[in-house]
């Protein structure tokens, strides 16, 4: 992709963040100080690059699921499953080595699991993912004994509340996770196989592609990405919550894509704007908190306004919007499904 | 004899203790102990109820999800002779159709909390943030009315802010945060009451991130009394949490060998104690008293 | 005038579909609407059923201008349309899909028996013998052709729109269709109607109308032009020769480097089969529809994996057990149902013309972008695609373009076996006979190709020999001068054909 | 045979061996107590199932319906408290707004050409906000009439239950069996189902069904909150958490396809009775740890949705 189309993809995902941002900052002008004490930066911006981390992180497994035709409704589980097992082997003693192994283990088991029950056995990626959905919480439960498994090791909690130059180590993450799923989708054909599998099985298929093991193998993405975002979410608190971990964040996993101008009927994807899709989310949530509104208005908030973004970057309404930004030339709408589609 | 017991769920380190005691329990006086966990979801509840009923169980303990809504499944007990117990917390139904209640008085832990505080500060000026449990949940409610009621003659103290941190550790430590970051960094925020030690925990851990010291800079009180909270009482980090013990069914279990026995009615409101604990109640003790009751 | 258009216009993005058309339809003529691939017919038929809106210009019926919003009003106006390539709901029994819309209730209540009833009805005159009951994806593509025609024409009270209908169908049905056609246009219907079939144009229609890139060219009665005035008028210049009908001599090349299929098949789809594909050879394949002939292409493709026999070459044994290791093989299967097994819809042009060498190249070694661009050009330019540019999604092309991508994104992979299943199906006749011509061009370059085509002529000029399919059984092949349509014809004949489609 | 009738076939076969099953280790589960209470517990599933499968068989999906039935049951104790109307005027209320609100969706699906599964995602945070705004608390409904109908119940020998909830969920089914098999309307969302474009071009009032699709999805949900309010008599915001997972499953292992154009009406309720039966099994067995109960409804889901592949591939390939 070229540096103008790019930023046409995006275009809309970056306009979102800054009005959300405006419209944070009228409750809270305050947001944009950033100052750096004790050796971080600290700020409302930095609070949301790092907070954003497992949602970021979920959204980029969760991109190219999508992009398959698919949907994960299981990574928040499978963050639950990887936290607790990076928890439990640190509490074994087993070193933080073992332990980011077995969590990025356990989530390619069970990125594994859902893409056999997609690719092989043929079950619909909703129902497929959601078993492991419910089973995965009691699997993880299974492992911490229900309770909250806590551990000490601070070079584990780096992974959580720790900075590098300042910045905190979740953002350090999930950007480079970003850029390394990025490079190796776009470097590589698989981008372009991927999105090829998510239009069309049947006929990629007949033209050669590995669709089966290119599936699960995107699945095993997914699983990847949820044990980042569990290793993070457990060295952040220093425990394992079984309970909580993740707890209905393949939501807005799912709601960041789709912000990020995703499809959800498979086909071209962008990581990058489901990256700002996750950031906008993340603005979202960090701006009720700041807002001090009472909490039951939490969700009302959260749901107008994503509302509002869906409205404004549908299909139907985002020609109208360019027409009245670039009056130039008449453009292409990249977005809009075609007439004659299935 | 058989004795069903519906729990809520598994949601937070003490109802799990809550469960591993029960259990434990119901052992030692050999009870078959028939477990039914209903994912935080009434419905769950109930259904289990009434299969407990269907399946002919000697009596029923259920630890509701949410105070309403049980009359017509406790009538159905009620007409196939099965006593029911309530565990921590109360129905909104007629008391007839219940055996006895044991529990603590939510809104009471959270008033000794608030009177704790106000006895701490001293007079002085306090700001106060407060993590609130899960919206709309009874404990959540409960505990901010009762420490409301608790800090009521104090004008010296005022709640800021206040958010739900939904009785998570992840979301205490996240909202915790942000309060930092709108109360100038920390410094205008003197006291934490967070609705149970998870939250307080989680936030404890945002305090010392940046860069201020729980226990001094910010009072910490917080309920439920789980061990990791004794171990920030014994690091100073954490000022005082309020007891709501895990034994609910040992009570029960007497009260129902009572029942069974001669018929004796116990009370209709068994009320555990709500035992304040500072860092002056010995938290490393207690930490190893508890750490292996499955919290 | 029953129905007109003036000066209509429709544009897509990069795309001028209709350049101001006015075109007329009588009551109770067959007026035919000709054209390239990509001229603008169907887009017409859709601005004209409401299923596109218009830029400008004015519909007009019976003289009142129209405003249909959607083909619901357009078939309140009493306009029956067949669409090409939509066909009907596969998941609905056949009775559903004739009756949508308009199922006869009672107290708001559909009733199932009065329903089958009319859909019985609505058939009957087509010859078809079939369960209303069932669902429709249970019959062939012919048959789900028959029911969107005999759909169209029972709504068709005034206007019978026919979008390259005969596509699929056999001689056989061709006639059946014709004539009911010939009955409603005595009924005073007007029918327009879209074909690539010349014969059939001159055979049915009364005029013709001529669109290139958009425009409108010229509208004559049938009888006043021939076949090549037609044609340049459609492409704009001569054709500069039309594919006579002869036949070549067998390949006598070596066997050695053949590829051997021995008793391969499939259980319920195609009997097993023997079968030597010489280099440089073309191999026809004829047959009725749902003779088997699709279903043979498959199990030679490895699409469907062959349950007996052995596949070998002079290397050895052939691994053809998925489309990726016939591909490896060096074999290529342009699909005859482009728009489920074909074109990646949203995918560009390019893309899409890369897809199978990329796919065998592997993921690790992308084509670099470059060379994309070069192949897809080159491609776009020998196959003449028409498409503003290579970024174009393919399933924004006209019909026929898409099959032309196709071809290219298997000529792309140089493959030594070539299948093609329907290639010139919804082909304009410039392309037809472009592909007629590319096919000689990698014969001789040594690439062995399987045509399967419904049309015998073209069979007969492109094949060596010709392998005949009749109820899922390789019957007879006919090689040397027993290639002639009257030979195949025979062949095809059995005693007991039906239309029936199989369990 | 009807060939698209195999997968209800499948489920009906699976649902009475997995009763057997049950029977065989615990008698009592034929008793026409257990009967009566798979009918009555499931009975607000049962009806937004009803919803959900028309929805589903359109291609489609709704996740608000599990918040849209606490909103219900907080708005009608609500009303109930603070005004004097009579419950029967509130469920009236009640049902318009929650069709409303299903129309609206459906509406902003078909205009805005927005996945169903965003916009009712949407829809979800919105209904249980709503029902946040209303009240945090849960609010016990006390009205006479309420008594009336949780008394209204056929004592069955044995002591089984056959109450009104149970009674209207059945009533659901049925009307959505005839909704969905004898109606227009029902056969446009097949229509749908089995592809918008094509739906679109052979007439189907695409954006018309589209909001009677949700609108009646919505309707269900209304009244699965009535029935769920009734149950309990209260109203709580945070009631039906996840809901709309079990519809769907529920919907799923009757055997209808989730990439919609497929499936009966009747295997909802027996997709909706076997996880009911599931529920009753792990309580009579009584010893599976809370994770363990996780897991196993996990293990059994998967174990239903492959026996029914199974099955339909042994009779596919015969
Ligand atoms: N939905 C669409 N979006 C963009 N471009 C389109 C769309 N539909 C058609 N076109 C373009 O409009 C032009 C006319 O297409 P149309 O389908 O009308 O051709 P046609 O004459 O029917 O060709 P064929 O004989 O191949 O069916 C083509 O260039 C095609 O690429
Ligand atoms: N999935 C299927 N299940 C059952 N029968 C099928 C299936 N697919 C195709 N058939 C039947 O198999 C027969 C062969 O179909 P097909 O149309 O592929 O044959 P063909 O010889 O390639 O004909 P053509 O290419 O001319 O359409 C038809 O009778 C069709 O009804
Ligand atoms: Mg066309
Ligand atoms: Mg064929």
């Amino acid at each position: 992709m070229t540096g103008a189309t790019l930023l046409r993809r995006i275009a809309p995902q970056l306009l979102t963040l800054a009005a959300v941002i405006v419209l944070v900052s009228i409750y809270y002008p305050a947001f944009y100080q950033i100052v750096y004490v004790n050796d971080r930066l600290v700020g409302i911006p930095i609070d949301v690059i790092k907070r954003g981390a497992p949602v970021a992180l979920l959204a980029i497994g969760m991109t190219l699921v999508i992009a398959t035709r698919g949907i994960d409704l299981s990574v928040g589980a499978v963050m639950a499953i990887c936290g607790a097992s990076a928890a439990w082997s640190i509490d074994q003693g087993y070193g933080i080595g073992a332990a980011l192994g077995l969590a990025g283990a356990a989530g390619l088991v069970c990125g594994l699991w859902n893409g056999v029950l997609v690719a092989f056995f043929g079950i619909q990626p909703i129902v497929a993912t959601l078993i492991l959905m419910v089973a995965g919480r009691g699997i993880a439960q299974l492992i911490t004994g229900g309770t909250i498994l806590t551990f000490d090791s601070d070079t584990f909690s780096f992974l959580g509340s720790g900075t590098l130059l300042g910045v905190p180590v979740p953002t350090v993450i999930w950007i480079l996770t970003g850029i390394g799923f990025g490079l190796l989708v776009r470097r590589t054909a698989l981008g372009l196989l991927v999105e090829s599998i998510g239009v069309n099985l049947r006929a990629s298929t007949l033209a050669g592609i590995n669709s089966r093991v290119l599936l699960v193998a995107v699945y095993m993405g997914s699983g990847f990405c949820a044990a980042l975002a569990g290793v993070i979410a457990t060295a952040d608190i220093r425990g394992a919550d079984a309970n909580n971990a993740g707890l209905w964040l393949e939501l807005d996993a799912i709601l960041a894509v789709v912000i990020g101008g995703n499809s959800l009927l498979g086909g071209r994807f962008s990581i990058l704007a489901s990256l700002l899709g996750a950031m906008i989310i993340q603005t979202i949530n960090t701006g009720i908190l700041l807002a001090g509104f009472p909490s039951e208005f939490n969700l009302v908030i959260k749901a107008v306004l994503v509302i509002v973004i869906l409205v404004l970057q549908s299909p139907r309404i985002v020609p109208y919007l360019e027409l009245l930004t670039t009056r130039r030339q008449r453009v292409k709408a990249p977005a809009t499904k075609m007439e004659a589609g299935k | 004899q058989t004795i069903g017991f519906s729990q809520i769920g598994s949601e937070s380190g003490w109802r799990a203790a809550e469960t591993t005691v029960t259990m434990n329990e119901a052992k030692e006086r050999g009870i078959d102990l028939r477990f039914s966990d209903a994912q935080q979801r009434q419905e769950n509840q109930i259904a289990a109820l009434r299969s407990f009923i269907a399946q002919g169980v000697d009596a029923i303990l259920v630890a509701p999800v949410v105070a309403t809504g049980w009359d017509s499944v406790l009538e159905e007990a009620a007409e196939a002779e099965i006593p029911v117990v309530l565990l921590d917390r109360m129905v909104d139904s007629s008391p007839d159709l219940y055996l006895t209640a044991v529990g603590s008085d939510l809104v009471h832990e959270g008033r000794v909390a608030g009177e704790w505080l106000v006895s701490a500060v001293n007079g002085e000026e306090c700001r106060v943030v407060e993590l609130q449990g899960t919206t709309g949940s009874s404990p959540a409610i409960d505990r901010k009315k009762g420490f409301e009621e608790g800090i009521a003659g104090a004008d010296n103290i005022e709640i800021v802010r206040s958010q739900t941190g939904d009785f998570t550790r992840t979301r205490g430590k996240e909202v915790m945060e942000s309060f930092l970051q709108a109360e100038n960094g920390g410094a205008d925020i003197c006291a934490l009451y967070a609705h149970n030690d998870d939250m307080a925990v989680g936030a404890i851990q945002a305090i010392k991130e940046a860069g201020l010291k729980p226990g001094e800079d910010i009072l910490v009180v917080s309920i439920d009394a789980v061990p990791d909270i004794f171990q920030a009482l014994a690091a100073g980090e954490a000022n005082a949490t309020v007891e709501l013990t895990p034994n609910m069914a040992g009570p029960a279990f007497d009260a129902l060998e009572a029942f069974f026995a001669d018929g004796t009615m116990p009370e209709k409101f068994i009320q555990t104690e709500s035992k304040l604990y500072t860092q002056a109640d010995d938290p490393a003790g207690e930490y190893e008293a508890r750490k292996d009751l499955g919290y | 005038m029953l129905l007109s258009t003036r000066d209509l216009t429709k544009s897509f993005p990069g795309t001028l579909a209709l350049d101001r058309v006015s075109f007329d339809l009588k009551a109770g003529e067959v007026h035919a609407l000709l054209g390239e691939n990509g001229a603008g017919k169907s887009t017409l038929i859709k601005c004209l059923t409401g299923a596109y809106r218009r830029d400008s210009g004015d519909i007009l019926f019976e003289g009142e201008p129209v405003f249909p919003q959607s083909t619901l009003e357009a078939q309140a106006i009493g306009i029956g349309t067949v669409y090409q390539e939509v066909n009907l709901l596969p998941n609905l029994t056949v009775a559903e899909n004739l009756t949508l819309g308009h199922q006869p209730t009672r107290f708001g209540m559909i009733r199932p028996r009065a329903t089958q009833a009319l859909a019985q009805e609505m058939l009957a005159g087509y010859g078809l013998d079939i369960d209303v009951r069932r669902p429709l994806e249970s019959y062939s593509v012919a048959v789900q052709q028959i029911v969107a025609i005999a759909r169209a024409v029972h709504l068709s009270g005034r206007v019978l729109i026919l979008d390259e209908p005969t596509a699929s169908l056999d001689a056989r049905e061709v006639q059946m269709l014709f004539d009911v056609v010939r009955d409603l246009r005595v009924r005073g219907l007007g029918i327009i109607f879209i074909s690539h079939f010349l014969d059939q144009v001159f055979e049915i229609s009364d005029s013709l109308t001529i669109l290139r890139n958009g425009r409108h060219i010229a509208t004559h009665p049938a009888a006043d032009v021939d076949r090549m005035q037609l044609i340049t008028l459609m492409l704009g210049r001569e054709l500069a020769e039309e594919t006579a009908v002869r036949h070549r001599p067998e390949v006598t090349g070596t066997s050695a480097d053949a590829i051997r299929f021995t008793g391969v098949g499939r259980r319920g789809r195609i009997a097993p089969f023997d079968l030597t594909v010489r280099k440089g050879e073309v191999i026809g394949m004829a047959g009725l529809l749902g003779s088997g002939r699709t279903e043979s292409a498959e199990v030679l493709f490895g699409a469907v994996a062959s349950d007996s026999g052995t596949v070998e070459d002079a290397s050895g044994p052939v691994d053809l057990r998925n489309p990726r290791s016939a591909i490896a093989a060096g074999f290529a299967f342009a699909p005859e149902d482009r728009k489920t097994d074909g074109i990646i819809a949203e995918l560009s042009v390019r893309e899409n013309i890369i897809l199978a060498l990329q796919a065998r190249q592997g993921w690790a070694r992308p084509i670099p972008q470059a060379e994309q661009q070069r192949m897809a050009n080159d491609y776009i330019a020998r196959l003449d695609i028409r498409t503003p540019d290579a970024e174009k999604p393919v399933g924004l092309l006209s019909g026929g373009n898409q099959q032309k991508v196709i071809l290219a994104r298997w000529l792309a992979t140089n493959p030594r076996f070539l299948i093609l299943d329907e290639p010139t199906r919804g082909i304009d006749v410039g392309a037809h006979a472009e592909i007629l011509r590319l096919i000689e061009d990698v014969v001789a370059q040594g690439m062995s190709i399987l045509v399967i085509s419904s049309e015998l002529e073209e069979l007969v000029a492109v094949s060596h020999r010709v392998i005949v399919v009749r109820d899922r059984q390789h019957v007879s092949e006919l090689t040397g001068d027993d290639v002639s349509p009257d030979t195949i014809l025979r062949a095809i004949a059995a005693p007991h054909t039906t239309l029936e489609a199989a369990e | 045979m009807n060939i698209r009738a195999l997968p209800l076939y499948a489920t009906i076969a699976i649902f009475l061996l997995a009763y057997l099953v049950c029977y065989l280790q615990f008698p009592a589960m034929l008793s026409t107590r257990v009967i009566g209470n798979l009918l009555t517990d499931n009975a607000y599933l049962g009806i937004v199932a009803v919803g959900m499968t028309v929805v589903i068989i359109s291609g489609g999906i709704d996740l608000s319906v599990g918040s849209v039935i606490a909103f219900s049951g907080v708005f009608i104790a609500v009303l109930l408290r603070e005004t004097g109307l009579h419950p029967l005027a509130v469920f009236a209320l009640l049902l318009a707004i929650t069709t409303l609100f299903g129309a609206a969706m459906g509406g902003m699906i078909h205009l805005l050409a927005m996945p169903p599964f965003i916009v009712t995602l949407a829809g979800m945070f919105l209904a249980r906000g709503a029902g946040y705004m209303l009240t945090i608390d849960s609010v016990p409904i006390d009205h006479a009439f309420y008594e009336t109908m949780q008394r209204a119940y056929y004592l069955m020998p044995g002591k089984g239950r056959l109450t009104l909830l149970g009674g209207t969920m059945v009533a659901s089914v049925i009307l959505g069996m005839i909704l969905l098999h004898r109606t227009k309307f029902g056969t446009n969302v097949y229509a749908l189902g089995g592809g918008e474009a094509t739906a679109r071009l052979m007439g189907v009032a695409v954006g018309r069904t589209t909001v009677l699709i949700y609108a009646f999805s919505g309707l269900m949900a209304g009244l699965a909150g009535i029935v769920f309010s009734v149950y309990t008599s209260a109203g709580y915001p945070l009631a039906t958490v996840g809901v709309e997972l079990n519809a769907i499953a529920a919907v799923v292992i009757g055997g209808t396809l989730l990439t919609g154009g497929s499936g009966y009406m009747f295997g909802t309720l027996i997709g909706v009775l076997t996880m009911g039966l599931i529920q009753t099994y792990i309580v009579f067995d009584g010893t599976l740890s809370s994770w363990w109960t996780k897991i196993v409804i996990g293990a059994l889901l998967l174990m239903f949705i492959l026996l029914q592949k199974g099955l339909l591939r042994l009779r596919l390939s015969h």
